[in-house]
């Protein structure tokens, strides 16, 4: 079961991966970015982060991939990439030995290491995995949550100081 | 008088910062009659010293005056000192009575110059190098004399400096004798770290005393002998002198005549024990050098038309013959030689210098002739001094040449030969001289209208002033030879050797050492012989310039000096040139190129490397990535699996 | 055991309050500028700046109390093991306060008169110097990673605001990409790391590689996580070949922006890896280290050759801060090579020093160029600078200050900010490295004089008036001050930084 | 078979390389945006795939806070790329090249 | 007053001599704009007042002592273990000396021809930092503090070359400054390996300070010679040896007549006095076990410089070139290791500076009257300014080597100490002598002799001003070349001591002459 869950998840997220790299239209990759994201939360579940999981649906499958939409509506740059097109000659092989070269070090790495790695016992029940994290949270890492409301700030301020309309030559024209 | 030494070099310099500081003011010709004045006082003093020296046992004829510490550092302490002993007071005197002779001299044939009081302070300046010369302790002193006179030389030449020649001509003196100088200076250093002094006296010593090895000092004497070529305008080195002719004729005769370009015999000579310390083929090769050059200068002599050209070479060749002598042993008949020649030189230079003056700057022999009817007296000094110079007795240049030949004959009988040649051809070339400028019809007439704008053109005799000087030192150049009489039976015994005697504790006895040869023993022989060379050089010459019997034989050759300058100045100018330019080039093409290289190359680099710099994020991330699998590569791979 | 916790067993961890308000401050500040900047109209000439550099100053006083603090009792650690409580975090500290007060004064000059003039840009800059001054005291690599962030999303904000200007845009634009690709490896990195090592925290790191025992080390994986944090950390600092980004956005960003850039943002990114490498990485020091020569060297030359070429200052000032880069890694590399001994050596300090140094100088240098290109139209182009000697002299000395001491001419800080570095490295007998940098250092010069031939020998080619704004002229005046002060006499500043090597986990 | 740890980090490896590739080959500043998010989505992965093996909360901890930079970091970026594309709205990266050198 | 020896002395001397021009130059920067003749006034109070000072050392030097005099010590950066430490000995002693008098001469006697009055002022706010930074590195007896002086000077250099100098300035003074700092980079990390290496190996403690580490620290043979060549490559630059002399005379041609001056006569003995002072007095062994390297360059510099300068068709770069072939000899004698060559070698710096000082002043006068220093373009000048003609003619003799003036002595002594130790050598650096006669005539006659044409004769004869600067000049090439003692007497002690400390760490022995020099006047 757990691997037929595995299988199924990770074909979610590989899948929507590619689509995200390969689809021309950018609402189509906005739309296999949620596949993917949908994956890893169904990965969070079965390694039983259920907290991780929910945000992960609410946040980023919701609010973040929305708000690609979102923008991409507003600014109707929705029209298709031309992928045919490779201006830069080099870009692509170096593009595949750079993303190949990247996974296969970090497979080589974990793969050196696999029975060093802890046991794959499930940690925590279901119910306490909230309430662990909200203990960790506030305990060890009070400071980097308080650190995020500065993050906020600045992510607040920037769309402020970025939207804010500006007087300029070639706005009058 | 012994303390007053000091004097002798002090008064000429006195005279020359006297006019250097109110030469203007003085002007024509208090200025002359000043620097005449100084050099005369410098000849009293010397002439006290020399009495004074002459009082003391031989033993003790030498005094050393030391003025200060000069370059004192560590072991080299060198001060600035003065010697007078038999060689330097001789020296001096002819040097200073000559001088003041000739001082006088120029005051008429400067007369009005516009530089006239600048010439004296050259000239006094000269006299005062010359005095430190000849007069100095140490080698030091002597190489800051050295080079005075070359520097001085270098004025005096090229005083009419507006024009090219005298400027090149004071130029090459002073770099050929700068490369005569290089040996100087390697002497003095091989001197001072073999014997840690170079002071005549320790050096002598250490070489007497068997003290010096002798491959060091054969390298001393022989490097000395490369700064005597230079001074004294031996082969390969003469060039300078013929063209120094440019300098106005005092110069010429003061100069390269009488004092400077002996200073190389007299250096040899006060080296001697140095000389006598290294292997044999040292002074052979001094001898060799002499001889060569004697011949080769007389052969050249017999072709010039210049009248100051042929007593250049003739000067050349004379001094040749001293080399001859010095490297024959007999340093006596050197030094007595020179005193001679400075008698004879002089006159016969101050005496074309007169007839130049009276010529209205004419130089050509070819267009003189029969002068000795407007210059009498002109004419009759100059006749001694071409009896002295030709080496008929009984004047002064026959017992000098005589004493040499026969030195000559004991150590080579090769060299004796060259050396009658030689005789043969001075006799000749300067009989033809006499003949061409004194004598025959006067060529100057039809070339009255070449000079200047004077309707009627009469060579004229000189002012008393430049007279006087010709009288003295033809007086001179007939009894000079009394210096040092040879021990012919006829001579009475009092008066035989007197400069022998008088040079004694620098010199070693001069016939002693070839007593015994076979050559002595025929002296008187040999004296005969030279004697009939010598009328058979004139008989020559008055054959071929006076009867018209023979044509004159003057190949164009031997007139250019068997192409021997042309061929150094194409060489300097042609090869020489090239290889001082290509170095030039080398070093702003490779290596400032390099340095230049090296910023293009940075700048190309630079070029190249700013490509990647595309401005296009992709491409930028496509770094960025290559560079995270390079770092990936080296922990992973390099210090992780491997 | 996680499972059965509960509630009950909740201990909030202490705050020492006194120990982080060098941080809260200028956060508070933040949030007063935006709160009540807001809510009011205007505020009247310089104020917002003002008030900025006030916070600034004020943390930086609260720092040097804690300073005291510190080195009357000991280092140790914040807030559960959040943040170094050190005399490293304190000097990072006072060099971002410094220079975010330098740059608020500075910024006043250009945004005075446009619409660009608010509250926001201000805040921005005190919550990005928050997160440079946490970059430096990051005791966890989470907190450390989120520093980060916030300090690179303020910067990519305030690269991109001058919206007059293209360039702006697309300078905020290719940080942003970029950013954030470097983000997620260090990010993955900081998860590779916490695979090997159990935790995020770096003393739980630190402690885990001195008790475990080695065979059950995982060491390709901390080997992998380290190659990625250095990655990461070495985009920040602009080491090539991850400099890519910094000659673009510098010329790219606003000239004020671009100071804090290339002051705050390059003490952050080198305090952060500092921290990472020689504080928690001690043990695979050797692993790191060469590579940290590479970035080094790569960086040095490269810095400075392609800065010989440039033609617009402020992209010349950007190459020579990559060169800059280059010898803050010698220094770092140097403080490898006896990375978590007692005998530390100079090399952290050498580091901290140069941060400072460099913070201050190139606060002034972009300070100059402001004005200077201000009066062209924001061109900041070599040819703006010819002849500025003969029409603002002045300045054009400031200017040759900053020069000369970024070129590293004796009596000014960038000399003894150098010779630290390269002490540090000899004294490890790096003397390659040693020699490569002082090279490097010739060839940049070339560059420092190119700007010096511009502004003294070249006939000025127009008249533009350029105006100097008064808090401008404060600024850059305090700037050379300093320069020159500390070049003169730096010995109170050594033995202060003299404890910076003692730093907690 | 169960999937073991080892199975999630491949798994994130591989995702991680997809977004890399995917940033260097696509154009459009909005996808190259979404490619960032894959890649931070693979190390949350690995982060819970580690917290897992060892029974330990601070990898989903991190997740956390991953997830909430990820968050701001779509803020801004997306308020930079509006700032950009409203007065170019067909404009790729490849476009924005001024500054270069 | 007693002078002071080995110990401090109650009045700062040696840093008011730093002092006083860094302080002239603030004061001179700070003048109102619209007074340009306040700069001139000031910066001649505060370099004469130095010069004064200088002289006054010299008299108070104490000839017996063969350490360092009017020493002053202080702190500066503990933390580092580098301390204010100055002090002359007789090497330095007449480089200060000459310091002290050649910058007065050059701010008084130099017009610097601005045509905007305004530039005055930094024109000698820059010069009056050059002699502070001069005369520091002369005095600096603490590796750091040379170090710091000896990178200082370039700034004002480049600025007096870059901004006041002739067409091709701004890439002579980029040149200068990059070449001279690449030397320096070198330096820099063998001063800093010194320091480290001396602590490691028994000193125990960082200290720059020259005489702690000359008597504490030991060096493996082959550490020190590393360490030498990082000193003697910064070293060589400045001298300049064959090949690294390319930017002299491009700096040279293009600096202004007083920077010309101050370069040839004091910058480019950094060089060699450094060679002495750190190369063979801190790493002695290394010094003569490389000693056939450098004087074989020193050998090449003479040859190659004078033959290069014969040449040149301008003439300020002939006498740059001059200067290299110069400063071959003095190279020559530093590594000759006796104490004739080593005193010659300092003697010869004095006497450089003199002359080659002289020389470019008096080719800056020709520039100045006729606007070109093209040799082709002059002639015949010595018919229509004789007094101008002389005094260069004196000078170019010294310049030569004539015995009876100051160039002599130097090149003399060089040559007759290196003799006994490195005889080949001399026989063909000799030979730079006839080279030296033969450049320096051709050109003299060239741009003197002949008759003027139409452009030369107006040229103007020199006037009392210039007289005035040009005396002095004269003055000290007459007496250093005629009475040398008393500087040969301050220098000796300390050459000595010197030579004597290469002898201890080295298999080289003092040569002494085969025969000891018995005297049997």
């Amino acid at each position: 079961m757990e691997l037929f869950v595995f299988i199924c998840a990770t074909a979610m997220v590989l899948v929507g991966a590619i689509a995200v790299i390969v689809s021309p239209n950018p609402v189509h990759a906005a739309l296999g970015l949620v596949l993917t994201l949908f994956g890893i939360a169904v990965h969070f579940v079965a390694m039983e982060a259920h907290f991780l999981a929910a945000v992960q649906v609410i946040v980023y499958a919701g609010a973040v991939v929305v708000l690609f939409l979102f923008v991409i509506m507003l600014l109707g740059v929705d029209r298709s990439e031309d992928l045919s097109i490779e201006p830069m000659p080099i870009q692509r092989p170096l593009a595949v030995v750079v993303g190949g070269g990247l996974s296969a070090l970090v497979i080589a790495a974990v793969l050196r290491v696999r029975d060093t790695l802890g046991s794959d016992e499930v940690a925590a029940a279901g119910d306490t995995n909230i309430r662990a994290l909200a203990r960790n949270l506030y305990s060890d890492h009070v400071l980097a949550f308080e650190l995020t409301s500065v993050l906020l700030i600045v992510a607040v301020v920037g769309t402020v100081v970025l939207t804010r309309r500006v007087r300029t030559s070639e706005d009058a024209s | 008088m012994l303390d007053a030494l000091w004097l002798i070099p002090a008064a000429p310099l006195a005279g020359f910062i006297l006019i250097l500081l109110f030469g203007r003011r003085l002007g024509e010709p208090a200025a002359g009659y000043l620097a005449a004045t100084m050099v005369a006082v410098s000849f009293a003093v010397t002439v006290g010293v020399f009495f004074d020296l002459l009082g003391n046992d031989e033993h003790h004829r030498e005094h050393v005056l030391t003025l200060f510490s000069w370059v004192p550092v560590g072991d080299l302490q060198i001060d600035m000192a003065l010697l007078a002993d038999p060689l330097s007071i001789t020296m001096a005197l002819f040097i200073t009575g000559i001088g003041s002779l000739i001082h006088l001299f120029a005051i008429g044939y400067m007369h009005g110059d516009p530089k006239f009081s600048k010439f004296f302070l050259y000239l006094n300046l000269f006299v005062f190098s010359m005095l430190m010369l000849v007069l100095g302790e140490n080698l030091l002193v002597t190489f800051l004399g050295w080079e005075g006179v070359g520097a001085c030389s270098y004025f005096l030449i090229s005083f009419w400096h507006t024009r090219p020649s005298a400027a090149t001509a004071g130029k090459k003196a002073f770099v050929t004798n700068r490369i005569g100088d290089w040996g100087v200076m390697l002497a003095m250093f091989l001197g001072f770290t073999t014997v840690g002094s170079v002071s005549y006296g320790a050096l002598n010593h250490a070489a007497e005393e068997g003290g010096i090895a002798t491959s060091t000092a054969t390298g001393i004497a022989l490097l000395l002998f490369v700064g005597a070529v230079g001074k004294s305008a031996q082969l390969p080195l003469y060039l300078w002198l013929p063209d120094a002719m440019e300098g106005p004729t005092p110069v010429s005769a003061l100069i390269h005549a009488a004092t400077m370009v002996t200073a190389g015999v007299f250096l040899m000579t006060r080296m001697n024990p140095m000389l006598a310390a290294a292997a044999d083929w040292a002074p052979e090769i001094i001898a060799w050098t002499g001889a060569i050059t004697a011949l080769f200068a007389a052969s050249i002599a017999v072709a010039q038309n210049d009248i100051k050209k042929v007593l250049a070479y003739s000067t050349v060749s004379q001094l040749g013959y001293m080399f001859l002598a010095v490297g024959s042993g007999a340093y006596v008949a050197a030094i007595f030689h020179m005193v001679t020649h400075a008698f004879f030189k002089a006159l016969m230079f101050l005496g074309s210098g007169s007839v130049i003056h009276g010529m209205h700057e004419e130089q050509d022999m070819r267009r003189m002739g029969a002068l000795r009817v407007m210059m009498p007296v002109t004419a009759g000094t100059f006749i001694i001094g071409w009896l002295a110079i030709a080496g008929v007795p009984p004047f002064a240049g026959f017992w000098s040449k005589d004493e040499i030949l026969l030195f000559t004959l004991a150590s080579s009988p090769v060299l004796y030969v060259i050396g009658l040649i030689t005789a043969i051809l001075t006799a000749y070339y300067m009989t033809r001289q006499v003949l061409m400028v004194f004598f025959g019809e006067a060529r100057w007439e039809s070339h009255a209208e070449d000079h200047g704008a004077h309707g009627e053109f009469r060579p004229h005799e000189s002012p008393p002033v430049m007279l006087a000087p010709l009288v003295v030192l033809a007086g001179l150049s007939i009894v000079g030879g009394v210096i040092q009489l040879p021990s012919f039976g006829i001579i009475p015994k009092g008066w035989r050797h007197k400069l022998e005697d008088w040079l004694h504790p620098v010199v070693e006895p001069g016939e002693a050492v070839i007593k015994g040869t076979s050559a002595y023993d025929a002296k008187v022989w040999l004296a005969v012989l030279a004697i009939v060379c010598a009328l058979s050089g004139i008989a020559l010459a008055v054959a071929v310039y006076g009867r018209r019997r023979l044509r004159a034989i003057e190949p164009q050759l031997l007139a250019d000096g068997w192409r021997y300058d042309a061929g150094v100045s194409a060489f300097m100018g042609g090869p020489g040139r090239r290889a001082f330019d290509a170095l030039a080039r080398f070093d702003a093409r490779v290596v400032d190129g390099a340095v230049n290289g090296v910023a293009t190359l940075v700048a190309s680099t630079s070029g190249r490397v700013r490509r990647l710099q595309t401005g296009n994020v992709r491409s930028y991330a496509g770094i960025v990535g290559a560079g995270v699998v390079l770092v990936l590569i080296w922990f992973v791979i390099v210090r992780g699996v491997l | 055991m996680i499972a059965q916790s509960t509630i009950a067993d909740y201990v909030a961890p202490g705050v020492d309050w006194f120990a982080l308000s060098p941080y809260l401050v200028p956060a508070a500040g933040a949030l007063v500028l935006m709160v009540v900047g807001a809510l009011t109209p205007t505020w009247p000439r310089g104020l917002y700046a003002a008030f900025t550099a006030a916070c600034a100053v004020g943390a930086g006083v609260l720092s040097l109390f804690v300073w005291d603090d510190i080195t009357d009792g000991a280092p140790g650690t914040l807030v559960a093991g959040a943040l170094s409580h050190d005399t490293f975090a304190h000097l990072v500290a006072l060099t971002v306060l410094v220079a975010t007060a330098l740059v608020a004064l500075v910024t006043d000059g250009t945004l005075r008169g446009t619409s660009g003039d608010g509250p926001e840009m201000y805040a921005l800059m005190l919550v990005a110097a928050v997160g440079a001054m946490v970059m430096g005291a990051a005791n966890d690599l989470i907190v450390l990673f989120l520093g980060l962030e916030t300090l690179s999303l303020a910067l990519y904000v305030m690269a991109a605001s001058d919206r007059r200007r293209t360039a702006s845009g697309e300078a905020g634009l290719k940080y942003f990409v970029l950013g954030g690709f470097a983000s997620a490896f260090l990010l993955y990195g900081i998860a590779l790391l916490y695979g090997a090592a159990r935790s995020t925290n770096i003393g739980e790191i630190v402690e885990y590689f001195q008790t475990s025992v080695p065979t059950e080390r995982n060491d390709a994986l901390v080997l992998a996580g380290v190659a990625l944090l250095v990655v990461g950390l070495g985009f920040k600092v602009a080491a090539v070949p991850f400099h890519v980004w910094s000659p673009d956005v510098y010329q790219g960003a606003p000239s004020n922006v671009t100071a804090f850039m290339a002051s705050v943002g390059k003490a952050g990114a080198v305090a952060a890896m500092a921290r990472v490498l020689i504080v928690a990485l001690p043990f695979h020091r050797d692993d790191w280290r060469p590579v940290i020569w590479v970035l080094a060297v790569a960086s040095l030359v490269v810095g400075s050759l392609l800065a010989v070429v440039q033609t617009d200052v402020k992209r010349m000032l950007a190459y020579s801060s990559v060169s800059h880069a280059g010898f803050l890694l010698v220094g770092i590399e140097a403080a490898g090579h006896r990375a978590g001994e007692d005998a530390a050596g100079s090399g952290l300090q050498s580091v901290l020093v140069y941060l400072a140094l460099y913070g201050v100088l190139v606060v002034g240098s972009f300070g100059v160029i402001t004005v200077v290109s201000a009066a062209r139209g924001g061109s900041s182009d070599l040819a703006s600078f010819d002849g500025l000697a003969q029409r603002r002299p002045v300045l054009a000395l400031a200017m040759t200050v900053f020069l000369l001491a970024q070129a590293g001419v004796p009596l000014t800080s960038g000399f003894v900010a150098k010779w630290g570095v390269i002490q540090a490295a000899v004294d490890e007998r790096s003397y390659a490295v040693a020699i490569i940098a002082m090279v490097a250092a010739v060839i940049a010069a070339f560059l420092y004089l190119r700007i010096m031939v511009s502004m003294w020998l070249k006939p000025a080619d127009n008249d533009d008036a350029v105006a100097v704004p008064g808090l401008t002229a404060v600024a850059v005046g305090i700037a050379v001050a300093v320069t020159i002060a500390v070049g003169v006499y730096p010995q109170w500043l050594l033995d202060a930084t003299d404890v910076v090597s003692q730093y907690a986990r | 078979m169960n999937p073991t740890t080892t199975w999630y980090l491949v798994l994130a490896a591989v995702l991680f390389g997809l977004g890399a590739i995917g940033l260097m080959v696509r154009r459009n500043p909005l996808v190259m945006f979404m490619c960032i998010e894959l890649m931070l989505n693979a190390v949350n992965l690995s982060f819970v795939a580690f917290a897992r093996s060892f029974a330990d909360i601070d990898g989903q901890t991190a997740v956390f806070f991953v997830m909430v930079v990820a968050a701001a970091e779509v803020v801004v970026g997306l308020g930079i790329i509006i700032s950009i594309m409203r007065r170019r709205p067909q404009a790729t990266v490849d476009d924005l090249a001024e500054l270069k050198g | 007053m007693v002078a002071a020896t080995g110990s401090a002395l109650a009045f700062p001397l040696l840093s008011m001599l730093v002092f006083i021009p860094a302080v002239g130059a603030l004061a001179v920067t700070l003048m109102p704009r619209r007074r340009p003749e306040y700069a001139k006034l000031t910066a001649a109070v505060a370099s004469v007042a130095t010069g004064a000072l200088t002289v006054w050392a010299t008299q108070a030097f104490d000839t017996a002592d063969d350490g360092f005099q009017f020493v002053s010590r202080h702190p500066w950066i503990e933390a580092w273990g580098i301390s204010w430490h100055l002090g002359v000995d007789g090497i330095s002693l007449f480089l200060v000396l000459l310091t002290g008098l050649l910058f007065p001469l050059a701010i008084l006697g130099i017009d610097p021809h601005n045509d905007d009055p305004a530039r005055d002022k930094p024109y000698f706010a820059w010069l009056l930092l050059l002699e502070a930074g001069v005369m520091g590195s002369f005095i600096s007896l603490d590796l750091f503090l040379f170090f710091v002086f000896f990178e200082i000077v370039l700034v004002p250099m480049y600025f007096l070359i870059g901004g006041w100098g002739y067409e091709g300035r701004v890439y002579a003074a980029t040149k200068f400054f990059l070449y001279t700092m690449v030397g320096s980079a070198f330096m820099l990390v063998s001063i800093l390996a010194t320091v480290f290496i001396a602590r490691n190996n028994g000193l125990g403690y960082v200290t720059f300070d020259l005489v702690e580490l000359a008597n504490e620290a030991e060096f493996a043979a082959s550490t020190g010679r590393w360490l030498f060549f990082g000193f003697a490559v910064a070293f060589a630059v400045k001298v300049p040896v064959f090949p690294l002399h390319t930017w002299l005379p491009d700096a040279h041609t293009q600096a202004p007549t007083a920077g010309s001056v101050v370069l040839a006569g004091v910058m480019l003995k950094l060089g060699t006095y450094g060679m002495l002072r750190f190369g063979l007095y801190l790493f002695p062994e290394a010094a003569y076990w490389s000693r056939y390297l450098w004087l074989t360059l020193a050998t090449i510099g003479i040859i190659y410089g004078a033959i290069a300068a014969t040449m040149q068709k301008d003439l300020k770069r002939l006498v740059a070139y001059s200067s290299v072939a110069h400063l071959g000899f003095i190279v020559l004698g530093t590594f000759a290791f006796t104490t004739q060559a080593i005193t010659g070698s300092v003697i010869q710096m004095v006497n450089h500076g003199v002359s080659t000082g002289a020389l470019f002043l008096m080719v800056g006068m020709i520039y100045e009257r006729r606007h070109t220093r093209q040799i082709a373009e002059l002639n015949g000048i010595q018919k229509v300014a004789p007094i101008f003609a002389a005094a260069f003619m004196v000078v170019m003799l010294s310049s030569i080597g004539v015995p009876g003036l100051n160039g002599f002595v130097g090149e003399f002594l060089v040559l007759i100490g290196s003799f006994a130790t490195a005889r080949w050598w001399v026989v063909i650096a000799a030979t730079g002598v006839i080279l030296a006669a033969l450049y320096l005539l051709w050109a003299y006659q060239r741009v003197f002799h002949g008759e003027p044409d139409e452009e030369n004769a107006t040229f103007r004869e020199l006037r009392w001003g210039e007289a005035m600067v040009i005396l002095p000049f004269l003055a000290a090439i007459f007496f250093a070349g005629l009475y040398p003692k008393p500087m040969l007497d301050r220098i000796e002690p300390a050459v000595d001591a010197l030579v004597e400390r290469v002898a201890e760490h080295t298999d080289f022995e003092i040569p002494t002459p085969t025969i000891a020099g018995e005297d049997d006047r």
